[in-house]
């Protein structure tokens, strides 16, 4: 736990960060609004006294109410892993800018993320389905979409649009749909 | 790379004339059987405690949770007798088939178990009909079952099965739990004392395995 | 008749032809022995007048026979071999050391679908594995396989061999465009450029041969080298050698040239939509252009079917018609009294085994030592004998050459394959001439002006 | 009376000669949905698209590319993945704790410890299980046997996607001898399924540790006479010297790990960068080269086999006596909460991000694999290449397409 990493990161970002940073093992965590991210990320890429120049990964997240598109960071002044979560992007039209102009290789981890939960990132040259068939219509990984067992009452409902369409507005009111009470 | 051009080359080339003449290393598998090492899991096999005896108790939860009924269950069971109950692996594939078929709510032809015994199938499907093909009075059934064959044969069992749509393990479950029910002809106690009476060694190995796993071998 | 039609109407396009020409031979045949037991004579006569046209259907039909053995055993050699040198123990399962499995192979291509690509072009398509294989066997047709064993002694011989082996790329051309197939496409121009451009360094290499020898007839070239093997070109013409040995792998397609079939950029090139006996035509004609490469490599360089040392003149006076009524009983007793002499130790030193055991090693290391006598003979006796054993030992040693080169290198990239026929082999096939040529006018004018 | 009963079947070629248009595949078979997608589909004059896989002798799997071509040279490429899609995340999420373990190994089939490692590492800080030390260390010591086999497979299929048969043969000798040293212990020779949350599944045995040590005396002296075949070869040389060259800071750009981002003179080793298990406590070097083409990517390879063996053998004498595995519950509520664990796999960054909120399952569960972002960078690594040349390039990325894929 690398405690003058949260200060700083706290020193410099301040009101930008949603709540204080959080450490964990070896993880330091920020959170953050999607809008901040090409700034955020920015300074922390080249700023030297951060200089997190490895994005380690790039996943998106469904909580069951918003979006979250989470980075994690690798750097040579901090023995910890950095995690930015740019938060709270709506799960009707979850938009997040790319991180593309720091990092060109995070474009195949924003097409997945795009393909796995429909964020659409700005500013990806590429951003079409890398995994699944250019025609299907949902949305695998959001929480919403049930597996092969539930494929009969899913809105998903298979694979292909001529058999129905995915919705992802109207969320099931179902108890399968577990928060995270972090 | 070295200075002289073509140097590397010859240096491979003499390498794989080399190992022309080198022991080879290939297994000749059907002559050769490879290695299979103790914790091997390529296959379904019961466990031995350490006195040598089977740790499975044919509870047959294995096989009731196992999703396409692949799982055979084989041994002595908590009453001493010993059973296959699936039958031949030749007929998996089929077992399996219909398995499918069955959980899928469709009828199921019956003609892959004909090699059981064959029995008159009349009196089970009098005894179903009695009881309305009604699962939950699967203990009912199989006590009119019983009532009418003198036991409970395999092939009744199946026809239950495939009435009532009770999976096949439970009902053998709920059969192997009362005692009154059995799974052999009344006879099979005198043939197996004729069979000692034959081959009078047996009857003394019979004794000592009886013996030694507390008395439940009979 | 309509079980005629239907039969005939499932039949494939090479299965139509073969079960035509089939018929029409034996018919020829029959009529030949018939003819000749009748008219005797006249037959003959009218044969020996003929004697070039006669030897040369002869010649065709052997060399179309002895393509495919020849095939099956160098297949075998490359599956055998390449096994050894990974240190796998290869075929093992068909015949002794598995020695019959490209016999079987031949036999599943036969058997196996014979299809055509919808798109293609069935004429085409068909008629590309025909010129292929027949350019190979067109050109087995000059290469002197020892004294008198020849098909055509021609006095172009070489140039005529340069001209067919050519002929290969229209073959390969016409599979790949007609298979319509982007990988079969490639594979074909990938062929067309690489045997163009490889031509020229393997004809230019032997220029410096021919130079020295002062003809193109092979047979010609063979007799020039005879006696020890420091008479061979290979002495006097080292570069040239080598660059012969490179291009030809080129020509032939082989390893590390093998870019037309490269099976892990373009599939199987040219071949790729290919299956049956289409296929096995292509797949024969590889392994008869590696024979026919090796056996030219010997003929030009090593000596073709001369011994490497002067074979001691001996002659073996056996005339078997002197021991009359003896030769038969001769012939009766000798393999029971030599079988029995040679299971007789076995019996000895090995009284556990049953009596069979040492009766069969008896018969085998009779009937061993019986071939070897014979072919021992047959050696001495007949100069042909001598000069085909010596012929095929060179060149099932270049052979091996080539499957050895394949279970070692990787494969070289197109542009390096052009650069190294355009901008090195050229070159130097180009001074390895002058330095021939002017060497011969130096020893010329030192020998005059002495 | 007519008795031929031949169908017209799709193989004569009789039947569809008129309607031959119908049998070229409209490339792409739907309107482009991005700029990008738009121009790659856009054919110049002379040019053709090529599809290599994704049933192609050298796609190692089924990795499939199609390729804008002028007569050999590669114009443009677009690799379209999603053939071994089998949506690992989902099931996860959709899985006990200890069943994600089994679901990790085929990821990474061919190195499947580096999958599973992660995995329960990040399983570990959400419970803040302490691993018993001995297990740590047999972790580390089945770990790098697992890299060696990797590494010695790569190196053997970059021989055969050029052409050469042999070298690959050589390189499973070895390796089929790790994977029966491994399989003495965990029972399997391919997907071993062996690190357990807290531990590891069964401890090392008497027929290991006696194998080991009859292959650690061999190994060097095997691998480098292997390694004799194809290092000098000129053939082999020229085809991979200056193939696919990059630069340290586009790697780091493309976002590469593993000897890949090492063979272009960044030494970034998990293993060294942000050290987990034992590596801290164990001597061993990250070897790197500058020129980051093809050839460095091989031979990085064979000096990373040599460290391996150096960590085997300081974990043979290190290892201390204890449990294997930490006590813990049957069932596995940890308290919500995220972790994150890396690790260095024969590849790249082997990581996983868990996401658990306070049931038996995973909430979020978060592959990432090194091969994956290795394999964007085919545009970059091709510029102005031929298409033998994306074979080698490709094999020296040595994706695996399971781990791409997911």
């Amino acid at each position: 736990m690398d405690r003058a990493l949260a200060r700083r990161l706290e020193a410099r970002f301040g009101t930008m960060l949603a709540g204080r940073a959080r450490q964990r093992h070896d993880e330091t965590e920020i959170r953050i609004a999607a809008s901040d991210v090409p700034e955020v990320l920015r300074a922390l890429h080249d700023e030297p006294e951060f200089g997190f120049e490895l994005l380690a990964d790039l996943a998106g997240v469904d909580t069951g109410e918003v979006m979250q598109v989470v980075y994690h960071l690798w750097s040579a002044t901090s023995p910890d892993w950095l995690r930015v979560i740019a938060d709270g992007l709506p799960r009707e039209a979850p938009r997040a800018p790319s991180v593309t102009f720091l990092w060109k290789g995070a474009e195949w981890l924003e097409r997945e993320a795009f393909d796995m939960f429909g964020i659409t990132f700005e500013g990806n040259r590429d951003l079409r389905r890398i995994f699944m068939p250019p025609d299907y219509t949902s949305f695998p990984l959001r929480k919403d979409f049930y597996l092969a067992d539930d494929a009969a009452r899913s809105p998903g409902a298979g694979v292909r649009h001529m058999e129905r369409t995915h919705e992802p507005t109207n969320t099931p009111d179902d108890e399968r749909l577990r928060r995270v009470r972090a | 790379m070295s200075f002289v051009p073509g140097l590397g080359i010859v240096k491979g080339m003499a390498l794989t004339l080399r190992r022309f003449f080198e022991p080879k290393v290939t297994v000749r598998y059907p002559e050769v059987k490879a290695d299979v090492p103790p914790k091997f899991r390529g296959r379904l096999q019961l466990l031995y405690d350490e006195y040598g005896t089977i740790k499975c108790e044919t509870c047959f939860q294995c096989a009731q949770a196992c999703p396409i009924e692949c799982i055979d269950m084989g041994g002595i069971d908590t009453k001493g007798r010993y059973h296959v109950h699936w039958g031949a692996p030749e007929t998996y594939g089929e077992r399996r088939e219909e398995s499918a078929l069955r959980r899928s709510g469709r009828p199921v032809p019956d003609a892959a178990y004909a090699h059981f015994e064959p029995i008159d199938l009349g009196p089970v499907d009098a005894v179903l009909e009695e009881h309305d093909h009604d699962p939950a009075h699967m203990l009912a059934i199989l006590e009119g079952t019983q009532a009418a064959y003198g036991y409970l044969p395999v092939a009744a069992l199946k026809r239950i099965s495939h009435r009532t749509g009770a999976w096949y393990a439970t009902i053998y479950g709920t059969a192997t739990y009362y005692r009154h029910l059995h799974f052999e002809p009344p006879g099979d106690t005198v043939q197996r004392a004729d069979a000692a009476e034959r081959r009078p060694g047996d009857a003394a190995y019979v004794d000592a395995l009886s013996a030694a796993i507390g008395g439940r071998v009979h | 008749m309509t079980v005629v039609a239907r039969t005939w109407n499932r039949l494939t396009l090479p299965g139509k032809v073969v079960f035509t020409v089939v018929p029409l031979l034996v018919v020829l045949a029959v009529a030949l022995v018939v003819a000749l037991a009748l008219f005797g004579e006249a037959v003959l006569e009218i044969l020996g007048a003929n004697l070039p046209i006669v030897r040369f259907a002869v010649a065709a039909t052997a060399i179309l026979l002895m393509t495919i053995p020849t095939a099956f055993l160098i297949i075998y050699m490359e599956m055998k071999g390449i096994a050894l040198m990974n240190l796998r123990i290869g075929p093992d399962r068909v015949g002794p050391f598995g020695s019959l499995l490209s016999v079987v192979h031949g036999l599943k291509v036969l058997m196996k679908e014979d299809f055509t690509p919808t798109g293609a072009d069935p004429t085409v398509f068909t008629l590309a594995p025909v010129v292929v294989y027949l350019s190979a066997v067109m050109a087995l047709l000059v290469i002197p396989f020892g004294p008198g064993l020849f098909g055509v002694d021609m006095n172009i011989a070489l140039l005529y061999f340069f001209a067919v082996g050519g002929l290969t790329v229209v073959g390969l051309l016409m599979g790949g465009w007609a298979s319509f197939n982007k990988y079969s496409l490639l594979g074909g121009l990938r062929s067309a450029a690489q045997i163009i451009s490889y031509e020229i360094p393997l004809t230019l290499s032997v220029v410096g041969v021919l130079i020295l020898a002062g003809t193109m007839s092979l047979n010609q070239l063979v007799q020039n080298q005879a006696g020890w093997f420091t008479d061979w070109y290979i002495w006097q013409q080292p570069l040239g050698a080598l660059i012969f040995f490179i291009a030809a792998t080129a020509e032939a397609n082989r390893t590390p040239f093998d870019l037309t079939e490269a099976d892990s950029e373009i599939v199987a090139g040219f071949a790729t939509e290919y299956s049956g006996m289409r296929f096995g035509f292509f797949f024969f004609a590889e392994y008869v252009n590696v024979f026919i490469v090796s056996a030219l490599m010997v003929t030009l360089f090593f000596g073709g079917w001369n011994a490497p040392f002067p074979f001691p003149a001996t002659s073996l006076e056996l005339d078997p018609a002197s021991l009359g009524i003896g030769l038969l009983l001769l012939i009766a007793i000798v393999p029971v009294v030599a079988t029995l002499v040679f299971a007789a130790p076995f019996w000895l030193l090995r009284p556990a085994w049953p009596a069979w055991y040492g009766l069969v090693i008896g018969f085998v290391l009779f009937n061993l030592v019986a071939v070897a006598a014979v072919v021992g003979w047959a050696y001495v006796s007949f100069d042909w004998v001598a000069g085909l054993v010596w012929f095929l030992v060179k060149t099932y040693f270049f052979v091996f050459v080539f499957v050895w080169m394949r279970g070692t290198l990787p494969r070289v990239r197109i542009d390096q394959l052009m650069n190294f026929a355009w901008k090195w082999l050229m070159e130097l096939a180009f001074i390895n001439i002058f330095i021939t040529a002017g060497a011969i006018l130096v020893i010329d004018a030192l020998s005059s002006g002495s | 009376m007519k008795t031929d009963t031949r169908h017209a079947s799709a193989d004569d070629p009789r039947v569809f000669l008129d309607e031959q248009v119908g049998i070229f595949e409209q490339i792409p078979p739907y309107p482009p949905q991005t700029e990008r997608e738009a121009e790659f589909y856009t054919l110049r004059d002379g040019e053709m698209f090529i599809n290599i896989g994704p049933h192609h002798p050298s796609t190692h799997g089924v990795l499939r590319v199609i390729m804008k071509i002028d007569g050999e040279n590669v114009v443009d490429l677009d690799p379209v993945l999603g053939y071994l899609h089998r949506g690992v995340e989902k099931l996860c999420e959709n899985a006990d704790f200890h069943h994600t373990i089994a679901y990790m190994d085929p990821l990474e089939y061919v190195a499947s410890l580096f999958c599973e490692w992660p995995a329960v590492m990040a399983y570990e800080k959400l419970l803040d299980v302490e691993v018993p030390r001995r297990a740590e260390y047999v972790r580390v010591l089945t770990g790098e046997l697992n890299r060696i086999s990797s590494h010695a497979l790569a190196m053997g299929f970059h021989a055969l996607d050029l052409g050469g048969l042999t070298p690959i043969l050589y390189s499973f000798i070895e390796r089929d001898e790790i994977v029966e040293l491994l399989a003495s212990i965990t029972g399997q020779r391919m997907l071993f399924n062996y690190y357990r949350i807290g531990g590891v599944n069964g401890d090392l045995n008497h027929d290991f540790m006696s194998r080991l040590g009859t292959w650690m005396s061999r190994a060097a002296t095997h691998i480098e006479a292997n390694t004799g075949l194809l290092n000098e070869n000129e053939i082999f040389v020229r085809r991979n010297r200056g193939l696919g060259a990059m630069d340290s800071q586009t790697a780091l750009r493309m976002c590469w790990t593993g000897p890949n981002l090492r063979a272009t003179g960044v030494p970034f080793d998990i293993r060294r960068a942000h050290p987990y298990s034992v590596y801290p406590e164990l001597d061993f070097d990250v070897p790197t080269r500058s020129e980051g083409d093809a050839l460095a990517r091989y031979l990085i390879r064979i000096d990373e086999i040599k460290q391996s063996l150096r960590i085997i053998d300081q974990c043979l004498h290190e290892m201390p006596d204890g449990p294997i595995t930490a006590k813990l519950p049957r069932l596995l509520r940890p308290r919500p909460g995220r972790a994150f664990a890396s690790v260095e796999g024969p590849r790249g960054e082997y990581a996983i991000y868990a996401v658990s909120d306070g049931t038996d399952q995973p909430f979020r569960f978060r592959i990432h694999d090194p091969s994956f972002l290795h394999l964007q960078s085919f545009n970059l690594l091709m510029e102005g290449r031929l298409i033998a040349d994306w074979m080698a390039i490709n094999a020296s990325l040595d994706p695996i397409m399971g781990g791409v894929d997911k």
